[in-house]
């Protein structure tokens, strides 16, 4: 809309622009608290990551391809399997989808000029970076995390793994959980506070909801995984018990508290995907989401209930069958929410003229896969069968149609989606497509035979197996796999890099979207909207009279708030404005306390408790500097 | 979304190949041999044709999604109404019938079956005590100890004991019933009852350090018969070497360090980090399944077990030609 | 439209006038819900492995423990809780507009708050040498509490520190709600040390 | 009079609808799961649970909160009945609330009585 725009308003937008304005150059990415850059930082920060983990992945098939394989040793398989699992997770998927997409998308989604609390936006990243960097120094030092992702006591105590190795993931997730606590806070009161007038918490967008989801999820789920951290390096460096039978711990407390953070764990992986699809599925189909309100619910309901089920990863380890039924029964039915979104898309689509571009292809290709990994999901609800197949393959199957297939076909397909909106351009639609096939086909043939061979008995986390039993071809198949998946990621990525140069000009909404951010120019203005817009129902953008009415208050420069650095705050539930909120500009102090983390965490591995101490004080005299600069009020 | 179709027909034809192709590897959680996994295999072929069909339903939506991507009501007529009804009643309350009968089903009724045995249903029992990276196996009331294979007599109830030395290990043999961890201050049972004579291959479930590839076992289930007279045999204490090499061997291994780690009953070797190998040469495999029982492979084991079990506990010696062919012997003998 | 913007609001009066005219909670307050949420979740964890190892060991304490003591945490602890009303009239004072008689009911409360972490390491050194944490489960699960509770009293008497020095230049809206945010952490502070105090007590029961 | 009055607050109906049934599930599964772990733990010796009763108790309350709690979401759902989800509030927010916590309570509903069944029907501390 910014394009009809006469001399008043432009005169309102030059001045938005200078007071918006951050500095360029490497000095701007430093200090940066818009959060679009931020959102930038952390996509190609994961990026890097998800390379990492990309190449980990494919040692391991190229070490599993054919039985009784040299290529590595036991200690390198099994340091690059916990590796991987731990990237994937923690430094690949929740970033990108939480960190990247979130960060650059919801405050455009719900109408604000950023997110509420921009400088903990950018600590956020920067713990980010340097948990993950923490981590894999490890690999340098050929003391990575070695006991698989979940770790269980007690081979992860020190009379078993004497090393450094499970000090770094401990100590490193401790400090990724700080990042990742901060960046879901920050997204729930923006979330509820930042929303554009009108905007009643029932006219707002899916992916908001998948995201307020995600970060209820956090909030509620990383302290029994940070407490968990913290009793096994209290007894693997203090002397404390907690988990050893004969001081009276037990090595079932880590399991318990595990996984009652790791189940929560799936679906903070998997809703920001529902959050990309019930996106993406309404622009290409046309038309709104079908059952909008039971979508809603079910992301909110998917958290809720995955609180319910962690010990149905604990069915072999004995536990009185009155125990487990409850996880039984909640794992049952945590099953509905994903029906309900399931044929809520199906069903949008089949109503709608859907368009099969790329961004909807993937989300087919994710629709397929997320059933698929869901049908063998429910099959772990039924406890005898959990039992003979857990810790086999079949897992291995499930939970990568789960977190490969249907978390990353999203994140793919809303790369494909938003880059117009990030860049400017449009990518190459054909190149695009031919991605998805690849992709598509590579992911079905790596993870479909670790089902049959999982059935077949392999177990996982082996780093060879006898030629005998049958699994040769399977394995084959499945390294044949790997190898196309990654040619159809590295077209995706070439594609997009190719496009961001070379692209045709996009304009602010190419493909007709329904939620705000299409109502902007490509790449959005560092104030994101010239007006606050006004919103009256669930996809704004298609409400062209309101669109233009917020063209006709720029020129009478209502809701353009060029006063100062400033985004209105409303209610909670009903969005009614409340109050002007003076947003804080660019600032090194995050960056600051960051560093004096990332070092306090150094000391605690190299057990400098006194100087951890110091640099304890050093970060908390930071946030109080940082906190020191307040917003003019005179 | 053809594809999706074409991977649906995958499904069913490749799922089919383990009963088939495969039926004979040992490990094959669809070969059972046992009530228990009999009842685990129906439930799972029951649940894959639900599954099978619950995805064509999807499958058949998003194609058809497709096929009729220029009219915007649903193919049995009807709009958003439809739609939503559609939702509600396939996403919400059809599911909801069918898992909570299978809640019944398998977490009531089929967990009955494969759940611990009472105590007082089992004929005898047998210890598996799990090491890095090996199992050792012992039969309450009698003086039997050995390693990695566990002889059952076949259509009789055993009550498997689990516990572990060191880490947590998973106990699994897949045709004969679900897996069980076995954990530090827990005996978790399992029963074990094989319908007919056989070996049933089991390898260890929860990753228990640098060699759990390298930890598996076998469950031989011999006629009654023939099951007294191995472990009748097993109680004896070991046979006394036959030639001169065999004796010479024996000098050696209570000289060397192996005494230090292996029990052999009846000798003055009575370690016990490592397995007990007072009836080695009645045993098929070594090191866990990791090499078969013969003189060459043993004499490769004693030699370097490095090479072939990198981070196991039993260190390399270096012997000479004879020394090792006189150990070899010895333990070869021991029948 | 009935937002107000922060340029009128610099004086006690105008802040006054500003906490009268709000609709909603603002954003400062929610972080520190939200903060206050997440550390709720991490205390139930700790409560609950207290519980979940008790469950596993017929005698607790271990012989050879001591049993708790009771009198001495139970004047303690009334005395922190006792703190939340000082804390309580220091807020509903600013937002009167009233920020000096605020900012002594705050220093007052953080006097006390001072005393109270002062004999509360004593005790727990005194403890930590009876019955050492790397004793048994039991120990090392009530020095964990402990320390928790008493690092998060610690946190809370800073932010009280911090909010005493910063409206020693005057209010301001962005002040009145760090005030607004630290009480609801006192508040919190407190609920814990009552739900702490509880199972720290609960062998006796 | 007034109580009542104030417990027919259909803003109240929305949110005790919205809640009560997950919030009630959560009390069974922490309670429910707190209550086996101390019967089949050591210290049941001296604690000595009746684990049958409680698990009971707590399924039958369960069962009556989520039952009330699906009646208030349906009441608003039938005071709402004319309004689409997105009108503006309060009347399209609590039709939007109420449409999502009629199914949402439902499901609730379900997984109280299969986890309290099963915790009733399988043996105290019968290893799986």
């Amino acid at each position: 809309m910014t394009t009809t725009v006469t001399e008043p308003g432009l005169r309102r937008v030059e001045r938005l622009e200078r007071i918006w304005v951050e500095p360029r150059g490497l000095l701007g990415w430093l200090t940066t608290t818009d959060h679009k850059r931020i959102g930038l930082l952390y996509f190609f920060t994961t990026l890097a990551f998800f390379g990492a983990g990309g190449i980990e992945a494919l040692l391991m098939r190229t070490q599993l391809s054919q039985p009784e394989e040299k290529v590595l040793s036991p200690e390198t398989y099994n340091q690059l399997m916990t590796m991987h699992g731990v990237t994937m997770i923690f430094l690949f998927v929740i970033p990108m989808a939480i960190g990247a997409f979130g960060n650059y998308l919801v405050p455009l989604m719900i109408g604000a000029r950023d997110m509420a609390f921009p400088r903990l936006n950018a600590l956020s990243f920067w713990l980010f970076l340097a948990s993950g960097l923490f981590m894999y120094a490890s690999v340098f030092m050929h003391a990575a995390p070695n006991a698989g992702w979940f770790d269980y006591v007690p081979l992860a105590l020190k009379q078993y793994s004497p090393g450094r190795n499970i000090d770094f993931y401990a100590l490193g997730l401790i400090f990724n959980g700080i990042s990742s606590t901060a960046a879901a806070l920050n997204f729930i009161v923006t979330i509820f506070k930042l929303r554009a007038p009108g905007m009643s918490i029932n006219r707002m967008p899916l992916f908001c909801f998948a995201m307020l989801a995600v970060s209820l999820s956090l909030i509620f789920a990383l302290p029994s995984l940070t407490i968990d951290l913290v009793y096994l390096e209290l007894q693997r460096n203090l002397g404390f018990h907690f988990f050893d039978v004969t001081q009276g711990g037990d090595p079932l407390l880590w399991q318990h508290l595990f996984w009652l953070f790791g189940h929560p764990e799936v679906y903070i992986i998997i809703l920001p995907a529902f959050g990309i699809a019930t996106s993406i599925i309404p622009t290409f189909s046309k038309r709104k989401m079908i059952a909008f309100p039971l979508v809603a619910l079910a992301e909110l309901l998917v958290a809720f209930i995955g609180f319910g089920v962690w010990a149905h990863h604990m069915f072999a380890t004995g536990l009185p069958t009155i125990t487990l039924v409850f996880f039984a029964a909640a794992s049952m039915m945590v099953v509905i929410p994903s029906t309900i979104q399931v044929f809520a898309w199906t069903v949008t689509v089949a109503l709608g003229r859907p368009e099969f571009r790329a961004p909807l292809m993937f989300i087919g290709g994710f629709i397929v896969f997320f059933v698929l990994g869901g049908l063998s999901g429910i099959m772990f609800a039924a406890i005898p069968f959990d039992q003979a197949t857990t810790d086999t393959y079949f897992v291995v199957a499930h939970f990568h149609f789960i977190i490969f297939g249907a978390a990353v076909f999203p994140i793919l397909g809303g790369m494909f989606y938003w880059f117009p909106k990030v860049t400017g351009r449009l990518y190459h639609e054909g190149a695009a497509k031919l991605s998805f096939w690849l992709t598509f086909v590579g992911t079905a043939l790596t993870f479909f035979p670790m089902h049959i061979v999982g059935l077949l008995g392999m177990t996982r986390r082996v780093y060879t197996y006898p030629s005998s039993l049958g699994w040769d071809a399977y394995n084959l198949s499945e390294t044949i796999g790997a190898f196309i998946l990654t040619a159809g990621l590295l077209l995706i990525f070439a594609n997009l890099a190719y496009s961001r140069f070379r692209g045709a000009p996009a304009g602010p909404d190419p493909f007709f979207g329904g939620t705000l951010e299409w109502a902007t120019t490509s790449p959005p203005p560092s104030f994101n909207f010239p007006v606050i817009p006004t919103v009256r129902s669930a996809y704004p953008n298609w409400d062209v009279e309101d669109r233009r009415a917020d063209a006709a208050r720029l020129e009478r420069g209502e809701l353009v708030l060029d006063e100062g650095h400033e985004t209105p705050a409303s209610t909670v539930v009903d969005a009614v404005p409340d109050e002007i909120v003076e947003m804080p500009g660019e600032s090194p102090w995050p960056l600051a306390v960051a560093v004096c983390t990332g070092l306090l965490f150094v000391m605690l591995l190299t057990r400098h408790y006194a100087v951890a101490g110091v640099f304890a004080g050093l970060a908390l005299l930071a946030v109080a500097v940082w906190n020191a600069k307040e917003p003019q009020e005179q | 979304m053809r594809r999706a179709r074409r991977l649906l027909l995958v499904t069913g034809v490749v799922l089919a190949c383990p009963v088939t192709a495969w039926a004979g590897n040992g490990q094959n959680a669809l070969h059972p041999a046992s009530k228990q996994e009999h009842a685990i295999s129906v439930l799972w072929w029951v649940m894959l044709v639900g599954c099978s069909i619950g995805f064509g339903v999807i499958a058949t939506l998003l194609l058809l999604g497709w096929v009729r991507r220029n009219r915007d009501y649903l193919p049995f007529g009807g709009r958003d109404r439809a739609g939503t009804a559609i939702v509600i009643g396939l996403g919400v309350f059809v599911p909801i019938v069918i898992l909570s009968i299978l809640f019944v089903w398998s977490d009531l009724y089929v967990l009955k079956t494969t759940e611990a045995p009472a105590a007082s249903s089992t004929r005898m029992s047998v210890r598996v005590i799990g090491h890095d990276w090996w199992w050792e196996i012992r039969y309450p009331g009698s003086r039997a100890v050995t390693a990695n294979e566990i002889h059952i007599p076949v259509r009789t109830r055993v009550d498997m004991l689990g516990t572990t030395a060191d880490v947590i290990h998973s106990f699994w043999v897949p045709e004969l019933n679900r897996k069980v961890d076995l954990i530090p201050g827990r005996v978790n049972r399992l029963l074990l009852d094989a319908e007919r004579p056989g070996e049933y291959r089991g390898q260890c479930a929860e990753f228990c350090g640098q060699q759990h590839a390298h930890m598996a076992m076998t469950v031989f289930a011999d006629p009654p018969d023939a099951f007294q007279r191995w472990l009748a045999n097993e109680q004896q204490p070991a046979r006394k070497p036959s030639t001169p090499q065999a004796r010479e061997g024996e000098r050696l291994f209570l000289s060397l360090p192996c005494s230090g780690c292996h029990m052999i009953r009846g000798t003055g070797a009575d370690g016990t980090s490592g397995p007990d190998l007072t009836h080695l040469a009645t045993r098929e495999t070594l090191a866990a399944l990791t090499l078969p029982n013969k003189p060459a492979d043993l004499a490769h084991w004693i030699e370097d077990p490095q090479r072939y079990k990198p981070g196991s506990k039993m260190p390399g010696f270096a012997l000479t030609s004879s020394q090792r062919d006189a150990l070899v012997a010895y333990l070869d003998g021991l029948k | 439209m009935s937002a107000f913007s922060p340029g009128e609001a610099a004086t006690p009066a105008a802040v006054a006038r500003v906490e009268r005219a709000r609709l909603a909670r603002p954003n400062g307050w929610w972080g520190m819900a939200i903060f206050v949420a997440t550390e709720a979740t991490l205390f139930g964890t700790i409560l609950g492995t207290y519980y979940f190892l008790r469950f596993n060991n017929l005698h607790w304490p271990p012989p050879g423990v001591p049993e708790p003591k009771l009198t001495l945490p139970l004047v303690l602890t009334a005395i922190l809780v006792s703190t939340s009303v000082p804390v309580q009239l220091a807020v509903s004072a600013a937002a009167r507009g009233q920020l000096a008689r605020g900012r002594a009911a705050l220093l007052f409360a953080a006097v006390l708050q001072a005393g109270y972490l002062g004999m509360q390491l004593h005790l727990f050194v005194h403890d930590a040498h009876e019955f050492p944490p790397s004793g048994s489960a039991y120990s090392s699960i009530y020095f964990t509490m402990l320390g928790a509770h008493h690092l998060h009293v610690f946190l809370g008497i800073l932010l009280i520190l911090w909010i005493l020095l910063r409206t020693a230049s005057g209010l301001t809206n962005y002040r009145m709600n760090g005030l607004r945010a630290t009480a609801f952490y006192w508040h919190f502070v407190n609920v814990l040390a009552l739900c702490v105090l509880g199972t720290q007590l609960s062998p006796l029961a | 009079m007034r109580v009542s009055a104030r417990y027919l607050d259909p803003e109240f109906l929305q949110w005790f609808g919205l809640f009560g049934a997950g919030l009630t599930w959560t009390v069974q599964l922490v309670v429910g799961f707190g209550v086996t772990l101390a019967r089949c733990g050591a210290a049941n010796a001296v604690l000595g649970v009746d684990v049958k009763a409680w698990e009971l108790t707590l399924m039958v309350v369960g069962i009556a909160l989520a039952l009330l709690a699906e009646s208030a979401a349906l009441s608003v759902l039938w005071q709402t009945r004319d309004v689409d989800y997105s009108d503006p509030p309060p009347e399209g927010r609590r039709h939007f609330f109420a449409v999502a916590a009629s199914i949402g309570n439902l499901l609730f509903l379900v997984i109280i009585v299969l986890s309290g069944t099963g915790a009733i029907l399988h043996e105290p501390c019968h290893p799986a």
